[in-house]
């Protein structure tokens, strides 16, 4: 892919997706809790298939376009499910076993037409896919999935990849939300978005539905992750831009003691210290997409890269959010003002896909000792 | 004259013990268990009837002097009786009214003044809010905007005040009003009474980011209050309202809200299965020391407070320590859920549902309020540490 | 104990001990690194006597006296080993069992004329007495301890008490430093002072060095443990206390770009912080001595009381004397200016009887959850 | 013209990877092991066996262009080639000749300068250190006092250095003295060359705080400089000394020392016994990710050195990211060590004997000197955040 390539997406998604902050409140609490409209505007621009090949009507594109336009929409808030879709759901789909779902969905996937969600967590959470905890079972000939699935998001998709333990290993299955036997019960979110707690009884599965076998699930789940991950990153390194760039405007214009509070020093020296903490989380992103994208990268230092990229960047929006919030006083703290919008989404965007702490600990089980 | 219920109880008769124990028998008998340690500042309607029980029973104003209709406690005893409504998770209702009004008119205000607002103070009949801080006067209030103009017998309030406590559920509000142009800084400000029921008021309940609405904006348009509202004398209003300031910061310095912090904490360890693992253990014995300490330089404060010493400003620290501890405690919480510290409202973990997300938003405003930590740490470099300005 | 007792005792003390770089300088390396004569004057005032019954040559007073002068102490950067001598070993000697031993040794170290050390640590270090390595041997009779002890202060005392496990428990022995088989292996400290790693081979004990039976030294180890943990807390917050006086003294005075760095508030704000580290040391070592001080104290109180003071106090002290050195930019990290002095004193003591870390672990396993 | 040993290699024409191994077999083959990862910098008489081989070999002045005697290395290879001494542990010697003093005459110097002192610089014959830092003016150069006025054919120079690096291993230093005593700020200071030699200079080692002498006081009392040692104009000194600070941030930006750091920590550990415990594996992987970030920072603006372009003030990022990472990493040592945390020197733990301290006292100074971070969070503010004055 060529820095123009780049550029361009840049551009584009910085054009298009600019904060409107009306519509972010509108939509929070709400079913869907985005608009589907702008979900096929999306698709139009070709943003929903950068990930998926020109064969299956995407773009045929990589990691460092998604993590592109994964930045912007961060930066614009939106509330519509790029990395859960376009990325995490999509890719299990593509690197999965199955031709005809590929066929059938891809497509839809990259225009917008559809949406969906990737059901692998416990009720517990936690970054392990082989303890997901629905499983496959044979009843009367028929195969069936039992269990539940948590924080899958988006909460309302047109459906899900669902990993599920079967005899020989993982499988991952694709099932309509309408499907009998799937509950869907949606838990809000700080942002005022929604993740699902699934709930299987019974629910039939099939090879058809089989997006991939136990030869391929494994392997296509943690590519998913791991990029998914990435551009989660991405998304809190947008965020946590505009953040930073939102409170320096207000120190620079903000006068107390009749002066503007960005020239107290205590006040310099703590946003030099949300600067950094900003440009680690960039430098590391870009490190971490660049390895992931070394054809040589194995599955371990894919691994070892979005953990070191999630840690960081969780931390820093964290980090940077609550200072912001610190400097802006009062005003911050209100609804009306935007910074609680890009303070809630940093809370929900660090615990999605493990937080800082898991991260460093997955990190930790990974990494070489020094 | 009677300002509330007769005071028949001379509480100073009893022990120490014995007055805790009558305390903590009320409590355990009459309040809402509802009620207990909420996970954010409760509505008017919501704790009417327990504090309505309270005015009835005398035990509203516990720091008040008899005469004035109050329980009359000493220091000491004035100290259990808030333990022990800590200890029991007692929320504080909008009590502006007893903590502030009532001692500025004992001190400052006439008789006359005395006679009209003490009574349906404590029949909590009228309930107060503060009127201090301003869209640019949060932490400074040099730059006070609003005015009042003496005009014949009433004053003329116009402007705005922001961040108001539950002002939504008050009745009556003080004022703190520019009554000199001229004057800089602190002086030419006066201390003003105001029936929120005045026309020409307007109050808007901020919704914040947590999606409640304690905060209120209030905004003045010629607002007339008579000028037998005035406390103190006219320009001298900072005098009043630094009377109680001290007061305010020793309240926010108490170690109620860390504990409340390191509850929710150890409910999200358990629920998450982590509360014996080494590194949590490790981190939460630190915390358990932040929170000891503090109880330990509180009983320090509020032994001052007990002798009836006024507090310096040493002070601040009480109340720096105490936010930015809450806040690495929520820090912690936010760490140990995982997942969960993503979802907002009563969360389902494990067997039991806990609100996750509420200390961390709750600790927010907590170094804002109250005169922000950067500027308690000003006090401190240039009034403790004599640092050079 | 009065409070006029008290204040006359921290009056003296201050009156007596005021820094002596020059003599703090001289005596670095040096063996024993403390000097005899100042020590007996420190007897002569009756500091180290202060909790010996005044049957044995003390002045019967308690902790309070204690930590009084540990923390002037402290302030002057005293290398005599008062806490090692005057708290540890008396204390572990005066509430052990041997009557005889007590007549004979505890006026002399009331007086000054010796200078006890306490063994009870094995080659790790650690915060358990009953890992002491240091084991009581029968051999063709007669009674020795073998193994080894480290880290025990000071390095050249007259005499050691040595913890050693027996088949009953552990028992207390009073072993000369000329005893045959003792080796006696001096390693330097950061402030120029040395502990010891002693070597024990064969060294033979009876009933007449026995300084606690097994009745009665665990006990006795763990009050003298506890309490001289409190002294050295004191001793840190005397030190801390000087250290940002000093160095507030160097803002008000210091200047840069043509104004006192105090004035910066950068600056400021970090010295406030110092300034409520120490205050929180004052704070909970205040309440940790009344707490020991109360008849009712259980043994665990006393160790929770003594993990929480000393915890609090090495932390503050290490982050304070590293913020100082900040502070004063290329001048403090010279040797000639007394800052090193407190810095290095800072490091020995915040190590000693367990460091921060240890305490935390230690206050974490006794206290109760919340 | 000749000014070291002749470069016939042109490294040009290796592949990156082809010259890694050249320089990698070199160090393996023959830097003296017990000189790797020294614990503190390390004095001439202790590692000049091995720059005088790298002199002879002419690999002393990896970064100058080959006409000067350097191995006029591109941008990437020079960074290979330091990776590689990093990599090794292989520890600076006294290198203002080569990374200050020889691209200074190279960009500012008359071509007889250049002939006078590259070729001893390039031979290890002539030593220097740099005198900018004074005890008024250690992070401030507006403060500097260090006078020098033209007498004739010479500069008489009075006044004093500090904080100067291995002054009593050198020969030579650059000195920044004042020039114009009515000029501001930076303005008025020349940039002169200096024999130590010469009378009236006085040399003397400052006994730091961790026992070391690698600092030093310089003291100037009349000491004649020939007028020809001024390099660069009268009173542009800070032009010419600012012209390599960038580098000096970058160097001391790199990720060796957090690294070193890193490596001690792992050993104190393994000591012990803790290097697989929870607790430890948690805050070792913070601070292995605060590691590998700086790295990959660091990398960054290498890349912008190695493109020859010019760094900006963002580098100061790197120096406060490198040098309060390598603290924290020594504040857990010390934490790790336990009482052994309390011993300096060499210390017997398990089978090894390790220099706990060394981290710990060798961190200190990094976020003083080079500018203190403090002054690099002013830059940072006020240049890249374009925050008010």
């Amino acid at each position: 892919m060529s820095d123009d390539t780049l550029r361009m997406l840049r551009d584009s998604a910085a054009d298009f997706a600019t904060l409107d902050g009306a519509r972010v409140r509108r939509l929070r609490g709400t079913d869907p809790g985005f608009e589907r409209d702008r979900w096929r505007e999306m698709g139009d621009m070709g943003w929903l298939g950068v990930l998926i090949p020109e064969a299956h009507g995407g773009l045929g594109l990589d990691l460092g376009a998604a993590v592109t336009i994964a930045e912007q929409l961060g930066r614009a808030l939106y509330p519509e499910p790029y990395s859960a879709s376009a990325v995490l759901a999509t890719l299990a789909l593509l690197h999965g076993d199955n031709a005809a779902l590929k066929q059938t969905l891809l497509p839809r996937l990259a225009s917008g037409e559809i949406v969906a969600g990737l059901a692998w967590q416990g009720e517990r959470g936690g970054l392990d896919p082989d303890q997901c905890s629905v499983k496959l079972r044979e009843s009367n000939g028929a195969q069936q999935l039992e269990g539940s699935s948590r924080f899958v998001s988006p909460a309302a998709a047109d459906g899900y990849i669902v990993a599920a333990r079967a005899a020989q290993g993982l499988e991952l299955h694709w099932i309509a939300r309408s499907a009998p036997g799937l509950a869907c019960e949606p838990e809000a979110r700080a942002d005022g978005s929604a993740s699902a707690l699934l709930r299987f009884e019974a629910v039939g599965v099939s090879a058809d539905t089989r997006v991939a076998s136990p030869a391929a699930a494994s392997a296509a789940l943690r590519l998913a992750l791991d990029h998914a991950t990435l551009s989660t990153s991405a998304e809190l390194f947008g965020l946590m831009d505009c953040t930073l760039e939102m409170t320096l405007d207000y120190l620079r214009t903000r006068v107390q003691f009749g002066k503007p509070i960005g020239s107290f020093q205590a006040l310099q020296h703590r946003a030099v210290d949300m600067y950094m903490q900003k440009e680690m989380t960039r430098a590391t992103l870009g490190a971490a997409v660049s390895s992931v994208l070394d054809p040589a990268c194995t599955g371990e230092q894919r691994a070892v890269a979005a953990s070191s990229a999630k840690a960081r960047a969780s931390q820093a929006a964290l980090a940077i959010c609550k200072e912001a919030l610190q400097m802006h006083g009062a005003i911050g703290y209100t609804d009306e003002y935007d910074l609680g919008l890009y303070f809630n989404r940093a809370l929900v965007l660090s615990a999605s896909l493990g937080n800082a702490s898991a991260h460093r600990s997955r990190y930790a089980s990974l990494a070489a000792l020094p | 004259m009677n300002y509330g219920v007769p005071q028949e109880q001379d509480w100073d008769t009893l022990s120490d013990a014995a007055f805790r124990a009558v305390v903590r028998a009320e409590v355990e008998a009459h309040h809402p268990a509802e009620l207990r340690y909420p996970p954010r500042r409760l509505r008017w309607a919501e704790n009417k009837s327990w504090y309505l029980r309270m005015a009835a029973k005398g035990w509203i104003a516990p720091g008040w002097p008899r005469e004035y209709g109050g329980m009359g406690l000493s220091a000491s005893k004035l100290l259990i009786f808030l333990e022990e409504m800590e200890r029991w998770g007692i929320a504080r209702f909008q009590d502006h009214g007893i903590l502030m009004v009532g001692p500025i008119l004992m001190r400052f205000g006439t008789e006359a003044q005395r006679r009209r607002y003490l009574p349906p103070i404590l029949a909590c009949e009228e309930i107060w809010c503060q009127g201090y801080s301003e869209p640019n006067a949060g932490s400074d209030l040099a730059n006070l905007r609003t005015e009042a103009k003496l005009d014949g017998d009433a004053f003329i309030i116009n402007g705005q005040k922001t961040w108001t406590t539950l002002a939504h559920d008050s009745t009556h509000m003080i004022v703190l009003a520019r009554t000199d142009k001229e004057a800089k800084k602190q002086s030419g400000i006066s201390f003003l009474m105001l029936d929120l029921k005045t026309p020409g008021v307007t109050v808007r309940p901020i919704r914040d980011l947590a999606g409640h609405d304690e905060f209120c904006e209030v905004f003045f348009d010629n607002v007339r209050t008579p000028a037998t509202n005035l406390v103190g004398k006219l320009n001298q209003g900072w005098t009043v309202a630094k009377s109680q300031l001290g007061f305010e910061r020793i309240h926010i310095g108490s170690p109620k809200l860390p504990e409340y912090g390191l509850q929710v904490l150890l409910s999200v360890a358990r629920a998450r299965g982590v509360e014996h693992d080494a590194l949590f253990r490790d981190r939460l014995a630190q915390l358990q020391l932040d929170v000891a300490h503090l109880g330990d330089i509180y009983a320090h404060f509020a032994a001052i407070v007990g002798r009836g010493e006024a507090l310096g400003p040493e002070v601040s620290l009480l109340k720096i320590w105490a936010t930015e501890t809450f806040q690495r405690i929520a820090d912690l919480i936010i760490e140990t859920a995982g997942e969960f510290g993503g979802l907002t409202g009563k969360v389902q973990m494990a067997d039991g549902r806990i609100e996750v997300l509420a200390p961390f938003y709750k600790a927010r405003p907590t170094s804002i309020y109250g005169g922000s930590n950067e500027i308690q740490r000003n006090i401190l470099a240039r009034q403790v540490l004599n640092l050079p300005g």
